[in-house]
């Protein structure tokens, strides 16, 4: 099981499309409150500078945030919530259904831990592409050094 | 003499110390004499014996190393010149004491008659009159009216002495040290210079020279100190 | 956003375009520069969907100050038609739903203007804004800000008056045009905007709140009502406006509407001639053709 | 007796951040005035005199001694980091490092309109973009003098007075000679009568007959307008024609202090016979 | 010449910006628009600078604003920018480590060989900059086909995760003074404080993160050219993705909500002495980032920190160790909206210059 603190990562590598019908489904039957209006703006990146760790701010991003309560017909309460670098508060109220859902193994929640898996399983392929790019454009001293005295010796 | 004395010089010692040698270089030693007003006191002695270093001790050229020389001011006061702070040396050498010297420091561009004046000017004389003054005196010492305005550090040596003097005894002070006044004057302006000196003694001023002439000595001083080399 | 995805933000703008924080920022600087007649406040200036020397820094204090309630003017070169005038009207009432625009001084209770202050005597319920380019007099002798600051506080204004007995020295006139250094309530000497020395006369004791937002600078100050403005000058050397005299020492007068009394543009026409009207397009628009010429007094119509 | 102008007792002046050593690890007994342990600059360490009314102070040392340092923070152009400095006019006693009785703005009044300062470097002292007038304008307009023609008169006399030609008045000191430029300097700090006058090696680097010329203007000034005077150099020709009463300075620290004529014919110190020895 | 009609100058508006509209469609049938996947993927330089100095990091935004504006990078960054504007300022994150950044790229000059090795990433460093004629007319499956062969066989089997930084190994042998930072400081923010000098360092670093590209690299480079002496040796540069954090609104624990692509640069400069005699002189250093993929820019960004951090301490050499010179004249979009308000109309100010002119001349005429 993916943990909690990379549903976002992963949810958010698949299309949105794909969320909202599954977020859909999953609200039907609940009562859903929200603990605070979902929010959407801009966050403020704080950075530590990587040579004295002063802190300053690098620059803005789109930040959209929801904090849900799930009340089913038994009177039960289920929190979800989240935070995403997006501009639609629909989408984090969304995202926060499906961490309540998740979270709390409610009904349906299977259908989010494999949305959760095929989103890894994308943000894998993309890691897998960062790491290539650097493993093919890595500079092999030792094979320069082989070449050279090869060349010496003709 | 009953007066009491215008300046007493007691146990009077003056050397100076070397520091690039390390070495002491005696000067005068426990020299005591007096100075009264409306007379001429003559110190004597070979080259060597600290005429000269004493005259700069009483004007505190020089900082006396032992003894006092109590000088009796204007306002009554006994002020012990060893000693005394440098503002009220300085206070008593615009008003008081004068000193000749064979040696002229004078600004380059400033004319004959302002030299002479320049002590008159710092007591707040104004330039008209300080000029007037100056001219007289500069007429009776027999330098042409055409260098008056120029600057003496373009006059021959004997003229130079002669602004000088007349620098030194334009404030009429109470005590004139005189360090050879007419080391390098012709006869006829030396009798100028002794006739001029002789009429500020008359007028009361006390008055302590060294002369390069023992024949003057004879004639001007009414007393004399003989010193001797420390 | 990319049509394809479900999820898009809210596109509607708060009233007035800022979000409420910035506003309540920028009437909190507005009332301490009324506190301190003349002093440059600082604040934190937003980016606006407009370049910096169109007028961001008065269009945010526009913004912070009016209301649903308002009727506002805005003016550039004196003209309520002129492209930048236009422009700011348009986007100032596309985000303010509910204002009123209008092209009569005397129905605006907000005026926002470039360059003139209007010719009709404004009065104590109107606010009228100028935009800044340059705040602060003192950089004509001073480039860095820190010693200014300091010679604001010291009311150490020496040097500028330097650059004046320069002035006269070299040309016998003071050369400054517009921009005239203004000295306000005894201490703060500020620079009242490009407004010709023609207008500066009308910042002393004027009934009017007079604010100025400076945007790329991030300044806010002000002339509050019935407030001392002296332009910087000598005791013997009196301030001249601009004069509109022609050869024989005539003031000129508005081709338009005959005005002697106005502040007037100079034009060459097509056949070479050189003729005058006057700058505030209300004002000669009123003269001749009575009040009523007024376009925009009613806004929503073409909004 | 003569009225008092200035009293400094114990002025000290520190760059850098300092340390508690600092003061007792430098002066003339090290021969430095950088601390071993911290490396600040002791600029100036503990220097008290007294000043009186019409007379010139003579500062002697060589450079970085600290004798330019004095004038600089009695005329505010540097922070002190301790001592106090007394000036006294008729107007009232004036404490001039104590930030409690002297707001910036008064300190600022003190310096342009009671004290005069004329630099080495013109450009320290002018604005060489404005012309000469302008320079003394500066000054006056300083002290609210804002009639034109009345600025016009004072700058024309104050330039006669330093013997600027009057039709060089309109023009930028920039093009000046380093004698006239001094002399508007002059001219400038003399604008508003200043009772006290602070001069920071005012003929270094000038011809010897400009020189002179400048020492005369000096003495002038002094004879005419009573100018209390501080004269800061390394020239013992200059100390000895302008100064009544002379301290010397070295590494920060005064090591002696006395009459003039008695600094330069009996003087005390190891160092003040050196300097003097290898003058005359 | 007549009157000017009230609403000329509104319809001359809205015309101008129709043309504007038909100029971007001039094509006509044979046009296709540009996607924003197109600028992003195919405009990558232009799309980094706008994200960079729009300084909102919102990718599709950045696209969209280069789209409207025809491309210019100015106009582009200010849209994005006014955007900003609009929106509410929510929250801010804790401070971010570069050291967790997804490297795509990481180079040093200081020596020749790094922990990790040299990896050049994608870099026109050592491209000929000659012109590819080969692309003019590029057909769609040559196009494809390239991104094709370049994905068969991934494998990064001895890529580790995170690299160590080429500044911690200078630190460790005392080269470099130790970061003894705790981190606990503010930061000050530029876009709701007004910067009254003087100001920190972190307000320095602000700017510039945001400032124009070509405006940061001329004020470094008058300084790597003599006027100034920062002599700078790249320490590593660096551009990756980082992971953006907030806690959890339930759980409270950092999550990653998004990644950011930024560039970061460290560069080290001239040695100087301690702060006290016993001190080891250490070299010194400048530091630059910024969003997206824009080398010339925080190298530019490092040599200036350096020199602002020795302005700042020392008092200004030149312009470029002036914070007030530099930190006020970076800002592209203040310059360019400055610059392009002298277009505006400015008759009455002229009037008045005029005025004076002609009254200064007649006064001459007098005198003569």
């Amino acid at each position: 099981m993916v943990p909690r603190n990379l549903w976002v990562h992963a949810l958010s590598a698949i299309p949105e499309n794909d969320l909202k019908a599954a977020a859909d489904q999953l609200k039907v039957g609940y009562d859903i409150r929200h603990r605070a209006l979902p929010e959407e703006g801009l966050g403020l990146l704080k950075m530590k500078d990587g040579a004295f760790g002063d802190h300053y701010y690098i620059g803005e991003f789109p930040v959209a945030s929801a904090h849900v309560e799930l009340h089913d017909q038994k009177g039960r309460v289920f929190e979800g919530g989240t935070h995403v670098m997006h501009d639609s508060a629909a989408y984090a109220a969304d995202l926060a259904v499906c961490d309540a859902v998740l979270a709390n193994r409610l009904p349906g929640w299977e259908t989010i831990a494999e949305l959760v898996e095929a989103g890894m399983q994308r943000r894998g392929e993309e890691h897998l592409k960062r790491k290539t790019m650097l493993a093919r454009t890595k500079v092999n001293f030792d094979l320069l050094s082989t070449v050279r005295e090869k060349e010496n010796e003709d | 003499m009953t007066t009491s004395p215008l300046l007493q010089i007691e146990g009077l010692s003056k050397s100076f110390f070397m520091h690039d040698q390390q070495k002491e270089i005696p000067s005068a030693r426990e020299v005591s004499f007096r100075v009264h007003s409306k007379r001429l006191t003559a110190l004597v002695g070979p080259t060597g014996a600290g005429k000269s270093s004493i005259l700069k001790a009483i004007y505190r050229t020089y900082i006396p190393c032992k003894g006092r020389i109590l000088y009796r001011s204007a306002a009554g006061k006994t002020v012990d010149l060893a000693s005394a702070d440098e503002h009220t040396i300085l206070a008593l050498r615009s008003r008081e004491i004068g000193f000749v010297t064979q040696f002229l420091f004078a600004l380059p561009r400033q004319p004959a008659i302002d030299v002479v004046a320049s002590p008159l000017y710092r007591r707040g004389l104004s330039k008209a009159d300080g000029r007037q003054k100056a001219g007289a005196l500069l007429q009776r010492l027999h330098i042409p009216e055409h260098l008056w305005g120029l600057s003496p550090t373009t006059f021959s040596g004997g003229e130079r002495q002669r602004i000088n003097l007349a620098r030194g005894i334009i404030g009429r002070p109470r005590l004139l040290l005189l360090d050879e006044p007419t080391a390098s004057l012709d006869l006829r302006t030396t009798g100028d210079v002794l006739e001029m000196i002789t009429e500020l003694k008359n007028e009361g001023t006390g008055i302590l020279a060294i002369f390069h002439d023992p024949d003057l000595v004879q004639r001007m001083a009414d007393a004399v100190y003989q010193l001797d080399r420390p | 956003m990319r049509n394809d995805t479900p999820y898009t933000p809210s596109t509607a703008y708060p009233f007035g375009f800022l979000d409420a924080y910035a506003k309540r920022e920028i009437r909190r600087s507005i009332l301490k520069a009324v506190a301190l007649p003349g002093y440059q406040v600082p604040y934190a200036s937003r980016e606006m969907p407009m370049g910096r020397g169109f007028g961001t820094g008065a269009l945010q204090l526009t913004l912070s100050v009016v209301g649903p309630d308002d009727t506002l003017k805005v003016i550039d070169q004196g003209s309520d038609d002129s492209v930048n005038a236009v422009n700011l009207r348009r986007f100032i009432r596309k985000t303010c739903p509910g204002i009123q625009t209008t092209t009569l001084t005397e129905a605006a209770t907000v005026l926002q203007s470039r360059h003139r202050i209007p010719e009709k005597p404004l009065t104590e319920e109107q606010i009228c804004i100028l935009q800044v380019p340059y705040p602060d007099p003192l950089v004509y002798v001073e480039p860095t800000e820190e010693k200014r600051r300091t010679m604001h506080g010291e009311a150490d204004y020496a040097r500028l008056w330097v650059k004046l007995y320069e002035d006269m020295r070299e040309f016998d006139e003071i050369t400054i045009s517009h921009r005239y250094p203004t000295r306000i309530n005894g201490h703060y000497v500020l620079d009242p905007s490009p407004i010709p020395r023609y207008d500066v006369p009308k910042l002393n004791r004027s009934r009017a709140l007079i604010l100025f937002g400076a945007g790329r600078e991030k300044k806010i100050y002000a002339v509050p009502p019935f407030t001392k403005a002296e332009p910087l000058t000598f005791e013997d050397v009196p301030f001249r406006t601009e004069t509109f005299v022609d050869a024989d020492g005539n003031r000129l007068a508005c081709r338009r509407c005959g005005a002697t009394d106005s502040f007037l543009d100079e034009f060459t026409t097509d056949t070479g001639e050189k003729v005058f009207q006057c700058s505030d397009s209300d004002y000669c628009l009123s003269r001749s053709q009575g009040p009523a010429s007024a376009i925009y007094t009613e806004a929503r119509h073409d909004a | 007796m003569m009225r008092k102008v200035l009293d400094v007792k114990g002025l000290s002046k520190v760059y850098g951040k300092g340390c508690p050593y600092c003061r007792d690890a430098t002066g003339p007994r090290f021969d430095t005035n950088i601390c071993p342990h911290c490396a600040s600059v002791v600029a100036v360490h503990d220097i008290s005199f007294t000043l009186y009314e019409g007379e010139i102070l003579g500062v002697m040392g060589e450079s970085g001694s600290g004798k330019s340092t004095v004038v600089k923070c009695l005329y505010f152009d540097e922070t002190v980091d301790g001592g106090t400095a007394h000036f006294f006019d008729n107007h009232g006693q004036y404490n001039l490092f104590d930030l409690f009785s002297l707001n910036a703005a008064q300190r600022r009044w003190l310096r342009y309109r009671r004290f005069g300062m004329v630099y080495q470097n013109p450009h320290m002292g002018l604005n060489l973009g404005i012309s000469a007038g302008g320079n003394i304008a500066e000054r006056l307009l300083m002290n609210d003098m804002l009639i034109y023609a009345d600025i016009r008169k004072r700058a024309s006399e104050l330039l006669q007075r330093t013997e600027v030609p009057e039709n060089r008045m309109d023009d930028l000191p920039g093009h000046f000679s380093g004698g006239m430029q001094q002399r508007v300097q002059i001219a400038k700090a003399l604008a508003t009568n200043p009772p006290l006058l602070f001069l920071d090696e005012v003929t270094t680097g000038l011809d010897v007959s400009v020189q002179a010329s400048i020492l005369d203007l000096i003495i002038e000034i002094q004879d005419q307008l009573k100018t209390t005077m501080i004269v800061v150099t390394h020239d013992l020709g200059v100390i000895r024609l302008l100064a009544g009463r002379t301290i010397v300075m070295k590494n920060g620290c005064i090591i002696e202090a006395g009459l003039t004529d008695q600094i330069l014919e009996d003087p005390q110190h190891a160092y003040t016979q050196r300097l003097v020895a290898s003058a005359l | 010449m007549a009157y000017v009609a009230i609403q000329g100058g509104q319809r001359a508006i809205e015309e101008a910006a129709r043309l504007s509209e038909y100029l971007r469609t001039e094509q006509g049938i044979e046009g296709r628009p540009v996607s924003l996947d197109d600028i992003k993927y195919q405009l990558r330089g232009l799309h980094s600078r706008i994200l960079s100095e729009g300084g909102l990091y919102h990718p599709d935004l950045a696209a969209l604003a280069i789209k409207q504006s025809m491309g210019d990078p100015l106009e582009a960054s200010f849209a994005l920018r006014a955007y900003r504007s609009t929106r509410p300022r929510r929250m801010e994150t804790a401070a971010h480590d570069t050291s967790r950044m997804r490297l795509v790229r990481r180079i040093s000059a200081a020596f020749k060989d790094i922990p990790g090795g040299q990896m050049l990433g994608a870099t026109p460093d050592y491209s000929l900059r000659l012109l590819r004629f080969d692309l003019m007319d590029e057909s769609p499956e040559a196009f494809q086909e390239i991104a094709g062969t370049w994905m068969e066989n991934l494998n990064a089997d001895d890529v580790p995760d995170t690299f160590p930084k080429v500044l911690d190994l200078l630190m460790e042998e005392g080269l470099l003074a130790s970061s003894d930072n705790d981190g606990s400081e503010e930061a000050f923010d530029i876009t709701r404080q007004p910067m009254i000098f003087p100001v920190p360092r972190s307000a320095a670093l602000q700017s510039m993160a945001r400032g124009e590209t070509g405006s940061l690299l001329m004020i470094a480079y008058s300084n790597m050219r003599g006027y100034g002496d920062v002599h700078p040796t790249v320490g590593e540069v660096r551009v990756g993705y980082l992971p953006v954090e907030l806690p959890h609104p339930v759980t409270g624990t950092p999550v990653e909500i998004g990644e950011v692509l930024m560039t970061e640069c460290e560069v080290v400069a001239m040695y100087e002495g301690g702060d006290d005699a016993q001190a080891q002189p250490r070299f010194t250093v400048g530091y630059g980032a910024c969003f997206g993929h824009n080398e010339v820019k925080a190298i530019a960004m490092a040599i200036l920190d350096r020199a602002l951090q020795k302005g700042m301490q020392d008092g200004a050499a030149n312009p470029s160790e002036d914070p007030e010179f530099v930190l006020l004249h970076i800002d592209g979009i203040d310059s360019m909206g400055f610059c392009t308000h002298y277009k505006m109309p400015h008759y009455v100010t002229f009037q008045s210059d005029m005025d004076r002119l002609r009254t200064t001349q007649s006064k001459k005429e007098r005198d003569l």
